[in-house]
């Protein structure tokens, strides 16, 4: 009896092993994206609604427009369950798809993009990490392939501190006032910590930091220390369920939610409904504006939605996490437009894509043209720069919506320049990299 | 008929202690190493090489670590995952520290220094057992990775806290880090850095200290009564463990990912690892192997298979389908075999030897 | 000089700061002991189905998942709050029925770590199935637990964890009441002492095990419904299952009052550690430290604080 | 009986032993020696501290008054296994082997005291490793013969009938070459051929290797017949110590044992 269930084991697994044997052949004018997505685990709240933007608008803009410059853009999800092992072996098994191999890739976690950067650079293909990621590959002349734009989490520390100023009333008056920073004890939610010290210095205010430790499902402590220490304001770089536990737990020692600051992965519904009415008047910056009042979203309801083809329900189009998406397959549809334009309209390599990112210049016409107006903000990448302008906004949730409540905050470009170059040089000594002549690339070109 | 060792007759205990006795396993065996030695680098895409052969045969390392703790001398362990973050920060340390040190050395040495750290954190089993030990090395576990992620010493004061790995050659120009080592020389390396390990762990198991280490796992007093000292004993088996998840762990940084923050070693990197031993047979050098192959291919094969049949299905079914089966598939084979595939991969062995003839 | 420097910030510092504000210090342990309620829920059901079956059940925190998911999914189809709990509850029992038959039976009088296994198949199968049924989002719960904040003498305390520890207290009693009282209780006593001699006597150790498992699992509803009003309802809901670790070696497999004691001293002790030793230690030990101090115990008792005394014999 | 007229001084003195459990007496002040190449029965009604006192001379308890000589060298407290160290090997009442084991590795783990290359000799298994491991298995396989197990050298112990269990366990504790071998209760659940078969072996090792032998039995009929001499315990005291003849005659062992078990 027993013996014959092991048989029957084995046959299980036999055919299963079928199941190795190639995927389906794609035809020649398709330029393919690998598509690393999260849509189950703990982290599945916030990576469904980014997916389902991203691949909603690319389906737009096959049914509206036949693709990009004529090339139908296929695309195939791999679950990453936001677990690097996975997003490496998503990426190493879809890199050479399609006619061309894969145009870029969207790691969509900060792990998963250091685990590609190697890879991926050695492959020619560029790595979107599209506010995540490897701060210091802004520097484009150590990280050609890496692209962080359109801001950092550098340029939004920076961003945040210029908006408790402008709050405060001046720069002069950060002096003395204690800023706290809770945050995901991971590479993650270390990222702004170098940035927030210096600008303590120049400032003169206290910086406080209370580190987390994933998941981050209990913050007691962490939140009776800041009742305590009255910080004047939090900055938060959380995620998953640590960022609607913290924002109940700020509510619950009676913090004031509009000095609560989130970073953008902390700043979107997941994050704010699980905690009620407590959540009303918590902020949090961004790059992009939320809701479905935007042309462009109005177009992937018409061409996708009204044709049943959705990847998610109707009424969470325009939620933060979906624009974020939508923005994202922008910035990728953009780059290979710009690549087009000198290569030609066929599938390309992810090299030449590269060359499309390292000349991006999305101006306002150009966002005007997209209909993403108030969406997203223009930008302009080169050789050395990978970032843009690293503008950032802050918005704030009144308990049914995000809506902006400052302009775009323009970081200070020269103070992050030379971060990311001293901690992108330092990575290129321990490499052994000779980072490019970018003066060099840009007269090649 | 061909699985038969009639007429093979041993004239010495040299011969009868060979670890394949039967002359058709020594085939077999020999058949394994020239393709994994041969064919797989001729005939391997770099995706095989590098997403699943490499992982694989890291895993299996960092497997037959936990089987000899957990198999062999019983001690279950939930720390895996923050010995194997011991061996790639020592890595680390090591290599960016002492540039010109080969890098097989540095490899060695980090064994070595986790082993230490085993050791240590060993040290409670003497007084703690079961289940209740197998959490008390969570507090190992927790308490490593904390210290990675928290002292910036260990990550030479990288703002972000994610280790690389420079590139080293095992010699001449042969790189097996950074980025321009090339996929086979890698997978070669590993392969045998594995071979040597594994059959290292093999003999352990088979003689002297593989007896006393299965004493203690079977009853620890009756080990004591008969001259085995439990401390020693417990000890060794934490530090030869340590030693290969160590290299597992550098291997896992250095060679397969190429940069990693100690997140990538935490709980559920421990768990992961026992339910490769589990499921591939605790005692078992060659269920380290199976338990490591079914818990890496087996995910994917799920993964691709409906897509290999041509359905389209969305990830997310996909994924949790796939979580689902993998379940119930766990659950089947310890229902059909509960000491593992290694102990059916035996059962399969006898029925062949008596085919076609059963009885 | 740093070393000594570092040991006085490790060993005097801390308790210099609990000296000058005492009223913070009782402020963080009635934290500690309201957090360490929620993990004793958490522990609870671990402990019941170990002492009645001795098996490890890994898939724990996964069934307060699969429960809360459950429960917060009738909500939104509109159930009333009694009616949701009523029909989770039932499909927590069915769910024990469908264990036994498929799982434990097949699997009676194997090793420990055996079944273990099994649980941890349990789990991942729950998991998939779970997120099937009722999607990957996080799903809001509030079924009207006050949440504000008091202040009594200076001191803050969360309505919210008044009312958690409430529910607990609750929860014990009535499970003394059933273990001490019914027949099904002694039954059940009886089994956790002594499988064979149970059997022997002419319990059915099957029925046990669904019932203990059905037990488990609404304990595991009440555990999923405060987590989920917390948290919300979603996957990461799963995760408190390794903040009851701790409470469960400190308290002993087989302990409910272990659970509920070990919960409490878990709690005070990784808040005050967290909060006070921050200075020292940079923060984020309490994971670490809520398994240190169990170790501790552990150490001195090794079969935890209330667990049965193991006796060595030859 | 041509084993006593060897027998020599004694090699382990026991004196004024006593030890508690909490506030149960399981051994009263008792005490005893055991001669070279003797063969000592210890008899007692169940819960007389027959195994207690097996469990104070291997070091498995540690008795709160009185000392032990074992070999002139008087000793308060050890470890079991410096017992095992000093030669002195067991077996158990109940079976105590390394139940996931083979016959032949449950006796080749009795070799390990003797065995000296250390662990890195045996990563590689060859060379000196290999000499020593041959060695032993050469020892280890005259055993085997010796109680005719051979049959069942690659069997998991696990899976061995009582009676075989009993006889590796034996086979274990005589691959140490002790100089002295405390066996509990060797015959328990015996039938008679293999009660016969082990008194064999009993007496074999005890005239072949020279083994003292200190045993616990209660089958009458076979202490009478093996031992040079029987201690008789009841309720934590020794009640007689002698020959066996004299132990038969003796009426305070008629009155508390042999006499329980007439009335029974």
């Amino acid at each position: 009896m027993i013996h014959r269930k092991a048989w029957l084991a084995t046959a299980v697994t036999v055919a299963l092993a079928f199941g190795l044997a190639a995927g389906p052949a794609l035809a020649q004018n398709e330029q393919f994206v690998p598509r690393l997505v999260y849509r189950t685990g703990p982290y599945a709240p916030n990576g469904i609604p980014f997916a389902n933007g991203y691949g909603d608008y690319l389906d737009m803009i096959n049914a509206r427009d036949g693709g990009v410059g004529g090339v139908k853009i296929v695309y195939e999800e791999c679950e990453t369950g936001y677990d690097n092992d996975k997003g490496v072996e998503c990426y190493e098994r879809l890199k050479h798809k399609g006619p061309t191999g894969a145009g870029w890739v969207d790691p969509l976690s900060t792990g998963i993009t250091y685990a590609l950067i190697e890879r991926a650079t050695a492959d020619h293909i560029p790595v979107v990490s599209m506010g995540y990621g490897r701060a210091d590959a802004s520097y484009g002349a150590v990280f050609p392939y890496v692209f962080t734009l359109p801001a950092t989490y550098w340029a939004q520390a920076d961003a945040f501190i210029k908006y408790v100023a402008q709050q405060e009333g001046g720069f002069a008056k950060l002096k003395g006032k204690k800023i706290a920073l809770v945050y995901h004890d991971s590479a993650y939610g270390k990222e702004p910590i170098a940035t927030l010290e210096k600008l303590s210095q120049k400032y003169g205010y206290t910086f406080l930091k209370y580190p987390v430790s994933p998941p981050g499902i209990d913050q007691t402590a962490t939140w009776l220390e800041i009742r305590q220490q009255r910080p004047n304001w939090v900055f938060m770089w959380g995620w998953g369920v640590m960022n609607s536990t913290a924002i109940k737990d700020a509510a619950s020692v009676g913090y004031p939610m509009d000095h609560f600051i989130g970073v953008w992965w902390s700043g979107s519904e997941p994050d704010v409904v699980p905690a009620g009415a407590a959540a009303k008047g918590y902020k949090s910056g961004t790059f992009h504006g939320a809701g479905q009042n935007y042309p462009v979203i109005h177009d992937i309801l018409k061409y996708v939605y009204d044709k049943g083809k959705g990847h998610g329900t109707r009424d969470k189009v325009g939620e933060v996490l979906y624009n974020r998406g939508v923005v994202n397959a922008i910035y990728d549809t953009e780059a290979l437009r710009t690549a087009q334009a000198k290569y030609g309209a066929k599938p390309l390599k992810g090299e030449q894509i590269q060359w499309g990112f390292e000349h991006l210049n999305i101006t306002t016409a150009r966002i005007a043209a997209l209909g993403a107006e108030g969406l997203v903000v223009p930008i302009h990448l080169s050789c050395a720069n990978h970032e843009g302008q690293g503008n950032v906004r802050i918005q704030q949730w009144d308990g049914k919506h995000w809506h902006f409540v400052s302009d775009w905050i323009q970081p200070d470009r020269d103070m992050l320049d030379a971060m990311y170059k001293e901690s992108a040089l330092a990575y290129a000594k321990e490499k052994g990299i000779t980072p490019r002549n970018c003066a060099q690339v840009s007269q090649a070109q | 008929m061909l699985y038969r060792e009639a007429g093979q007759f041993k004239s010495s205990y040299g011969a009868d202690e060979a670890i394949f006795p039967i002359r058709q396993d020594r085939w077999l065996f020999a058949a394994a190493l020239i393709v994994a030695y041969v064919v797989v680098p001729l005939i391997a895409s770099e995706y095989w090489l590098l997403s699943i052969l490499i992982p694989f045969l890291v895993f299996s390392l960092a497997a037959i670590g936990l089987n000899i703790l957990t198999g062999y001398a019983g001690q279950v362990s939930l720390g895996t995952g923050g010995f194997m973050a011991v061996g790639a920060f020592a890595t680390y340390k090591l290599a960016t520290s002492f540039p010109d040190l080969n890098i097989v050395v540095v490899f060695i040495l980090a064994g070595l220094i986790t082993a230490m750290v085993g050791v240590l954190f060993g040290w409670p089993s003497l007084r703690i057992k079961g289940f209740y030990l197998a959490v008390a090395t969570l507090a190992a576990q927790f308490f490593l990775i904390w210290m990675f992620n928290k002292f910036p010493w260990f990550n030479n004061y990288t703002p972000s806290g994610v280790i690389s790995a420079p590139p080293r050659a095992v010699f001449g120009h042969v790189f097996v880090t950074g980025a321009e080592a090339n996929s086979v020389d890698k997978y070669l390396f590993v392969l045998s850095a594995v071979t040597l390990l594994a059959l290292a762990a093999k003999n352990l198991v088979r003689g002297r200290v593989g007896r006393e280490w299965m004493a203690i796992r079977d009853m620890d007093i009756a080990a004591e009564i008969i001259g085995i000292r439990p401390l020693k004993t417990k000890l060794l088996a934490f530090a030869i463990s340590s030693f290969y998840c160590g290299i597992a762990g550098a291997m896992w940084a250095f060679i397969y990912t190429g940069g990693v923050e100690a997140l990538a070693f935490d709980i559920d990197r421990s768990f992961q690892i026992l339910f490769m031993i589990i499921i591939g047979g605790l005692g078992s050098i060659l269920g380290s192997f199976l338990g490591a192959a079914f818990i890496v291919l087996l995910p994917l094969l799920l993964e691709r298979t409906p897509m290999a049949l041509g359905f389209d299905v969305p990830v997310n079914y996909l994924s949790n389908m796939q979580s689902m089966i993998f379940g119930a598939l766990i659950i089947f084979f310890l229902i059909v075999e509960p000491r593992g595939l290694a102990r059916l991969w035996q059962i399969g062995k006898e029925k062949l030897r008596m085919w076609p003839f059963p009885y | 000089m740093e070393i000594v420097a570092f040991l006085h910030a490790l060993l005097v510092e801390p308790f210099v700061a609990m000296w000058q504000n005492p009223e913070f210090l009782l402020e963080v342990a009635i934290g500690g002991l309201l957090t360490g309620v929620m993990y004793s829920l958490v522990a609870l059901g671990f402990v019941l189905i170990y002492k009645a079956s001795g098996v490890f059940n890994f898939a724990q925190g996964t069934m307060v998942l699969f429960a809360a998911l459950t429960f917060v999914g009738l909500l939104e189809r509109g159930f009333p709050v009694w009616a949701s709990f009523l029909l989770t509850a039932l499909a927590m029992i069915a769910m024990a029925f469908v264990i036994e038959r498929l799982v434990l039976r097949p699997l009676v009088n194997q090793d420990p770590i055996i079944l273990f296994m099994a649980t941890i198949g349990l789990t991942y199968f729950l998991e998939g199935f779970g997120q099937i049924v009722w999607g990957g989002d996080v799903h809001p719960l509030d079924i009207g637990i006050p949440k504000s904040p008091l202040i009594i003498g200076g001191v803050l305390i969360n309505e919210f964890d008044l009312v958690a520890a409430a529910v607990c207290g609750v929860l014990v009693t009535v499970l003394a009441v059933f273990f001490q009282r019914t027949a099904i209780g002694r039954a059940l006593r009886a089994v956790a002492d002594d499988h064979q001699a149970a059997l022997s006597v002419g319990i059915p150790l099957k029925n046990i095990w669904v019932i203990v498992w059905a037990v488990a699992g609404i304990v595991g509803l009440v555990a999923g419904i405060l987590w989920g009003s917390n948290l919300g309802v979603q996957f990461s809901i799963s995760l408190v299952a390794l903040k009851a670790l701790p409470v469960l070696i400190l308290g002993g497999f087989t302990s409910v009052p272990g659970a509920i004691v070990g919960g409490l001293i878990i709690g005070v002790g990784e808040k005050v550690a967290e909060v006070f030793w921050t200075p020292a230690t940079g923060g984020a030990i309490e994971d670490w430290f809520a398994y240190a101090l169990a170790l501790v115990f552990l150490l001195i008792r090794p079969q935890g604080l209330f667990g049965e005394r193991i006796i060595e014999r030859v | 009986m041509a084993a006593a007229k060897r027998i020599g001084e004694p090699v382990l003195e026991v004196r004024d032993i006593t030890l508690s459990f909490g506030g149960v007496r399981a051994l009263l002040d008792v005490s005893l020696e055991i001669r070279a190449r003797e063969i000592l029965a210890i008899i007692g009604p169940n819960g007389a501290g027959k195994t207690s006192m097996l469990n104070v001379i291997n070091g498995f308890y540690h008795p709160q008054e009185g000392t032990i000589a074992y070999k002139g060298r008087v000793r308060q407290r050890m470890r079991p296994h410096e017992a095992a160290e000093q030669g002195i090997a067991r077996t158990f009442q109940n079976v105590a082997l390394f139940r996931g084991m083979t016959t032949l590795d449950n006796i080749m783990t009795g070799r390990l005291l003797k065995m000296r290359r250390n662990f890195l000799w045996q990563t590689i298994h060859w060379g000196p490793a290999l000499a020593e491991e041959l060695e032993h298995r050469v020892f280890a396989e005259r055993i085997i013969d010796f109680l005719e197990i051979e049959s069942i050298r690659r069997t998991p112990v696990g899976q061995l009938p009582y009676g075989l269990q009993k006889r590796v366990e034996l086979g274990r504790a005589l691959a140490m070459e002790p100089e002295l071998l405390l066996l509990d209760e060797p015959m328990a659940g015996m039938n008679v051929e293999e009660k016969e078969d082990m008194s064999r072996f009993i007496l074999d090792v005890n005239d072949e290797f020279g083994t003292t032998i200190a045993l616990i039995e209660h089958d009458m009929g076979v202490v009478m017949d093996i031992s040079d001499r029987v201690v008789v315990l009841d309720y934590g005291r020794k009640i007689a110590d002698g020959s066996p003849d004299q132990v038969r005659r003796d009426t305070a062992v008629i009155d508390a044992y042999l006499g329980v078990a007439h009335e029974a």
